[in-house]
């Protein structure tokens, strides 16, 4: 048997997905933990986790699964990912949330221009990126580097103080520059294009988007996560997103390749147009 | 006093060495806290190899290369050789960067990209701008039990004295050399030697081996240079995405 | 003590020009620039921080201050360059790529230096440059795709003044341009051993409101056996067909 | 004016033609050319080929009746092929139907590659870039040689430090040079040709196996005394030479200006429309001309 790690994932995300929206309210523990030191001084989170949050709909946990295997969990109803602002929606500007309702509406079956980006094999831009499937946090000398076994996608985050990329270049996920404020990781995302959403749900956003996320390691198996997305084209005010990590404690795991692109037949339809 | 006047010498000679050893048969090699050449940093081949391994005449928007193939040769089998000629006829479709598939080992190196090298004792990793490929090398460990087929094979590496030794297997089939059609089958092995040949330049070595496919191991070799320009990063190049962008966020007007 | 503190400082001194020392030189004392040459870099696609397109990767940008300044009009050329770059661009047609284009359009190039002309060998379309050392340029009016290219050595750094171009040359794919009345200062600066400093500085008061500056580094390409092959793009046929009829 | 015409480079030609031809052959033997820091003869300087009319034809020198029609009646118009002795290229049978179906095709040219090279703007190759019209600049860095010729700012780069060829899969429009000192002879070894270049307007054509062997003499201070070996297997059935004088420019300060030749090509579009007409009007022919060399 070829023990590749094919790319399924409706599959997969409907296994991650079981129970993990309740596990994502509970409260992080009281004694404050301080994490051991990289040879470089950085506060040592390296590691293998699981995000517990939901690419499907940030803004409704009632709504957990994809497509067929869809299963509304009325437990969960009204609550969201979504810390702030209190309603724990996303605040759209009224002519955002007018073009995003038909494609919101559609999801299920969406014609191909409101396919979900991720689906396609593109990168899931951030924080989707470490709200998608597992990662891994890697610590060499003056940097965080983060794989996602999803897309084989990596982000480089600097931690050496050097400036951000010039603006005008936008990327799939973003030019991040990262500091360490006591034991937390503040990292400061900008340079992201506008072709990724959080979620299933179009929940789109341009390319002024600046993402400030702070990953606070509260245990040794246990990272708390929070990003402020901030973004005038069109949000009327930043809005703050919280999930956490929990640590893959399989001894000897690695993270794997998954192709996406060269897996996947509808894309390479979607390939075949003129020119490389 | 006479001591301490020594140490004061040693430490200005220890400052001065890099200068002084540049110039020399004897280039000072970055180091790793555990001693080890620190590979780490962002790097580019430049060689034309992505086109053709082999020596090679210009063509529109191909630039006439060297060849990178120790004794210019590959040593197909009759069959596989064949295969190659027909992939070549084909090349226009059948190359599988056309699609922007992962491009394998060792044609990530020397696709005309930058990457980016992080290093620690017991893990290296390769982050490359070309269709955000990733390679991670663990070293001191076992290939986990195939048959496994990946796209970027399964890398594993060691330290020979200055050279980092990556040992490569569980390949697919569906990658290229180049886009000539050299070509391979997922019975492909690559053995990888980084060896640093100064603090600028990396030079690499792979052997190649397939049994199904080529009558003899063969090799390849070329430097990779370090990008030395302020502010350097890999950016991205997801060219499966190329004109398939949306305008969810445009304002309706 | 004393002696200690003297002894250390004249190490200091010695150890100091690091780049100085580990240059090779001339018989008469210049860095020896010659050897292979190569910009590992995409401004041939953008000299201005771009994102990736198809065959055209990302890039940060070479320009200081990431901004040509333009004047109005120019600024709208460009853009309109930029729009029909395809058809636009001279080097779609295989034409001479002018200065500094012909430093960054990712092919190797060579310098062949003696004292009192420097020459640069490029292998796109067998461009060549003649530097003269210490002559004036001749008197113009004269529109030539490269440029008339005079050279002095300031310090170690190679300064090459250049003028006498034509309005028919690009910086790059996007459609950065200039007119006739281009000048160009390209500084060469040695690193080290195996890397240049390339500074030029862009004048055109025609086109762009103040001077302005790029820079990268050049990388000496050490690959084995190394040696400019041809770029004969005249030859391909797609070249002929975009160029003709005319 | 902005562009030095042709026809002032052509009057730089004649002056240096007439200085170079005072120059006796008996000297050449007690002349010691100047040496460089490396040890090689300085054979820099800006230099004229006598082969005026090789480029027109190898083996027949320029048309007479061209000369009439451009006014160039009196001028010196030598032969420069020396061997074999009836002054014609050796073609093997297969490359002389070729070039006989050449001759008919350059007569009404249809396709890019009926038309010379050298009028495409391609590069001339080695040896015809010593004899197309434009003088040439001999550069010597340590262990080096350059050639920077005027027509078509072509320019050839000659290691001196007995590196191999190139691979010979690999194929140059100007091969791949390598040369080494015999005395005061430049010897440069010349491999790796295309097949795209021709010896001249007459379609001298070659094949890939084309090699060139050329010495390069210095004969005294203003003369180089120049000869080539042309060898290929396919196309020729045995080696033959030429020969001519190279002589140096009396004009000290005279510096190389650009040549951009594809960038002002406009000959090749309407010599195709002629031929495709011709062509199809049934028109056929060969291209020929009188012997005019002597």
């Amino acid at each position: 048997m070829i023990r590749c790690r094919p790319f399924l994932p409706v599959l997969a995300l409907g296994s991650l997905l079981a129970g993990a929206a309740v596990d994502a309210q509970q409260e992080a523990p009281a004694v404050p933990y301080t994490p051991p030191r990289t040879p470089d001084g950085q506060p040592d989170i390296q590691g293998i986790y699981n995000p517990v949050g939901t690419f499907y709909n940030i803004e409704d946990l009632e709504y957990q699964s994809l497509y067929q295997q869809f299963k509304p969990n009325p437990a969960m109803r009204g609550r969201s990912l979504i810390i702030d602002p209190p309603d724990g929606k996303i605040p759209f500007q009224p002519w955002a949330a007018e073009k995003r309702k038909p494609i919101y509406e559609l999801h299920l079956d969406p014609p191909p221009d409101w396919v979900d980006p991720n689906a396609q094999c593109w990168p899931q831009g951030v924080p989707r990126h470490v709200n998608n499937r597992e990662f891994e946090i890697f610590q060499p000398p003056g940097h965080v580097v983060i794989f996602n076994l999803a897309h084989h996608t990596y982000r480089v985050i600097p931690v050496d103080g050097s400036p951000h990329i010039p603006g005008n270049i936008k990327l799939w996920v973003g030019d991040s520059r990262g500091r360490w404020e006591g034991n937390t990781l503040v990292v400061d995302v900008t340079n992201n294009n506008d072709q990724t959403w959080f979620d299933v749900m179009a929940s789109f956003h341009s390319d002024e988007l600046r993402v400030t996320e702070h990953f606070t390691p509260v245990s040794r198996d246990r990272i708390e996560y929070r990003a402020v997305m901030t973004d005038p084209k069109v949000y009327t005010r930043p809005w703050t997103f919280a999930i956490h990590f929990n640590r893959n404690k399989e001894p000897g795991v690695e993270v794997w390749e998954e192709a996406c692109v060269e897996a996947n037949r509808k894309n390479i339809d979607l390939l075949e147009r003129p020119g490389r | 006093m006479i001591l301490r006047s020594v140490c004061v010498l040693v430490a200005v000679a220890t400052l001065a060495i890099p200068s002084a050893v540049v110039a020399g048969q004897n280039p000072q090699i970055p180091r790793a806290a555990d001693g080890k050449p620190d590979l780490s940093g962002v790097w580019q081949a430049a060689t034309t190899a992505n086109w053709n391994l082999l020596p090679h005449a210009a063509e529109k928007d191909v630039p006439a290369g060297l060849g990178v193939v120790e004794g210019n040769e590959i040593p197909y089998n009759a069959a596989a050789a064949a295969q190659q000629r027909q992939n070549f006829a084909n090349r226009a479709q059948a190359d599988p960067e056309t699609r922007c598939f992962l491009p394998g080992v060792p044609r990530i190196m020397y696709m005309p990209f930058p990457f980016q090298i992080f290093q620690t004792p017991g893990h290296i990793a390769m982050a490359f701008e070309y269709v955000h490929a990733v390679r991670r090398i663990f070293l001191n460990t076992p290939h986990p039990e195939g048959p496994i087929e990946w796209w970027m094979g399964d890398s594993r590496g060691r330290w020979e004295g200055d050279t980092l030794v990556v040992d490569v297997v569980h390949f697919t089939n569906q990658t290229w050399f180049d886009r000539t059609g050299n070509f391979h089958s997922e019975g492909l092995h690559v053995v990888e030697r980084y060896t640093p040949i100064g603090p600028n330049h990396i030079h690499y070595e792979a052997t190649i081996e397939d049994p199904n496919v080529f009558t003899r191991p063969w090799k390849i070799s070329f430097p990779l240079y370090r990008r030395l320009e302020k502010g350097i990063r890999v950016l991205d190049y997801e060219c499966y995405a190329f004109g398939l962008e949306r305008t969810w966020y445009k304002p309706t007007e | 003590m004393r002696r200690a503190v003297i002894i250390a400082v004249a190490l200091v001194t010695l150890g100091a020009p690091a780049a100085a020392q580990s240059i090779g030189r001339t018989p008469d004392g210049r860095p020896d620039l010659s050897g292979i040459w190569q910009a590992i870099n995409t401004a041939g696609v953008n000299i201005l921080p771009h994102h990736a397109e198809p065959d055209m990767p990302a890039g940060l940008g070479v320009v200081e201050g990431n901004e040509i300044p333009y004047n109005p009009s120019a600024a709208a050329k460009q853009r309109e360059n930029y729009a029909n770059r395809a058809k636009l661009d001279p080097v779609n047609k295989c034409f001479l790529p002018g200065v500094p284009r012909a430093t960054y359009m990712g092919f190797p190039f060579q310098i062949v230096q003696t004292p009192n002309q420097v020459t640069i060998l490029y292998e796109y379309a067998h461009t060549v440059r003649n530097v003269f050392m210490n002559s004036p340029h001749p008197k113009g009016p004269i529109e030539w795709w490269m440029g008339d290219s005079r050279g002095r050595w300031e310090g170690d750094t190679l300064v090459v003044d250049v003028v006498h171009f034509n309005d028919q040359t690009w910086f790059d794919r996007a459609g950065n341009h200039h007119s006739e009345a281009l000048h160009v200062v390209e500084r060469y600066t040695p690193i080290d051993r195996d890397h240049l400093s390339y500074e030029v500085t862009i004048e055109d008061p025609k086109v762009f409101t103040r001077s302005w500056k790029m820079s990268m580094p050049l990388y000496r390409r050490i690959d084995r056996n190394m040696q400019i092959l041809e770029y004969e793009c005249a030859a391909f046929e797609e070249a002929f067909n975009l160029a003709g009829p005319r | 004016m902005t562009h030095r015409t042709l026809g002032g480079i052509l009057a730089a030609v004649g002056v240096a033609i007439s200085l170079g031809s005072i120059t006796v052959a008996g000297q050449a033997d007690r002349w010691i050319p100047s040496k460089l820091a490396d040890g090689q003869p300085d054979m820099q300087g800006h230099w004229i080929s006598d082969a005026v009319g090789g480029a027109h034809s190898v083996e027949d020198g320029r048309d007479p009746d061209a000369d009439v029609i451009q006014g160039r009646v009196g001028e010196r118009n030598p032969l420069i092929i020396v061997a074999p002795p009836d002054n014609r290229i050796p073609y093997t049978p297969a490359f002389a139907a070729r070039r006989q179906q050449l001759l008919r095709d350059i007569f009404t040219p249809v396709r890019p590659e009926h038309v010379d090279p050298h009028v495409r703007a391609l590069l001339d190759g080695v040896p015809r870039n010593g004899y197309v019209p434009g003088g040439m600049q001999f550069l010597q860095a340590p262990r080096s040689v350059m050639i920077l010729y005027e027509s078509n700012h072509a320019w050839r780069f000659i290691p001196l430090d007995g590196r191999p060829h190139a691979p010979q899969s690999l194929k140059l429009f100007m091969g791949d040079s390598r040369g080494r000192w015999e005395g005061n002879t430049l010897v440069v070894d010349v491999t790796n040709f295309n097949e795209d270049t021709w010896l001249d307007s007459h379609g001298s054509i070659h094949s890939d196996a084309l090699h060139v062997v050329e010495r390069w003499t210095l004969v005294g201070p203003t003369r180089i005394q120049y000869e080539a070996t042309l060898e290929d297997s396919k196309a020729f059935s045995r080696p033959w030479k030429i020969a001519f004088a190279v002589n140096r420019r009396p004009d000290k300060a005279y510096e190389i200006f650009e040549d951009s030749r594809w960038e002002g090509e406009r000959a090749v579009t309407p010599i195709l429309e002629v031929g495709r007409k011709d062509k199809a009007a049934g028109v056929t022919g060969i291209h020929e001309h009188k012997r005019g060399g002597r």
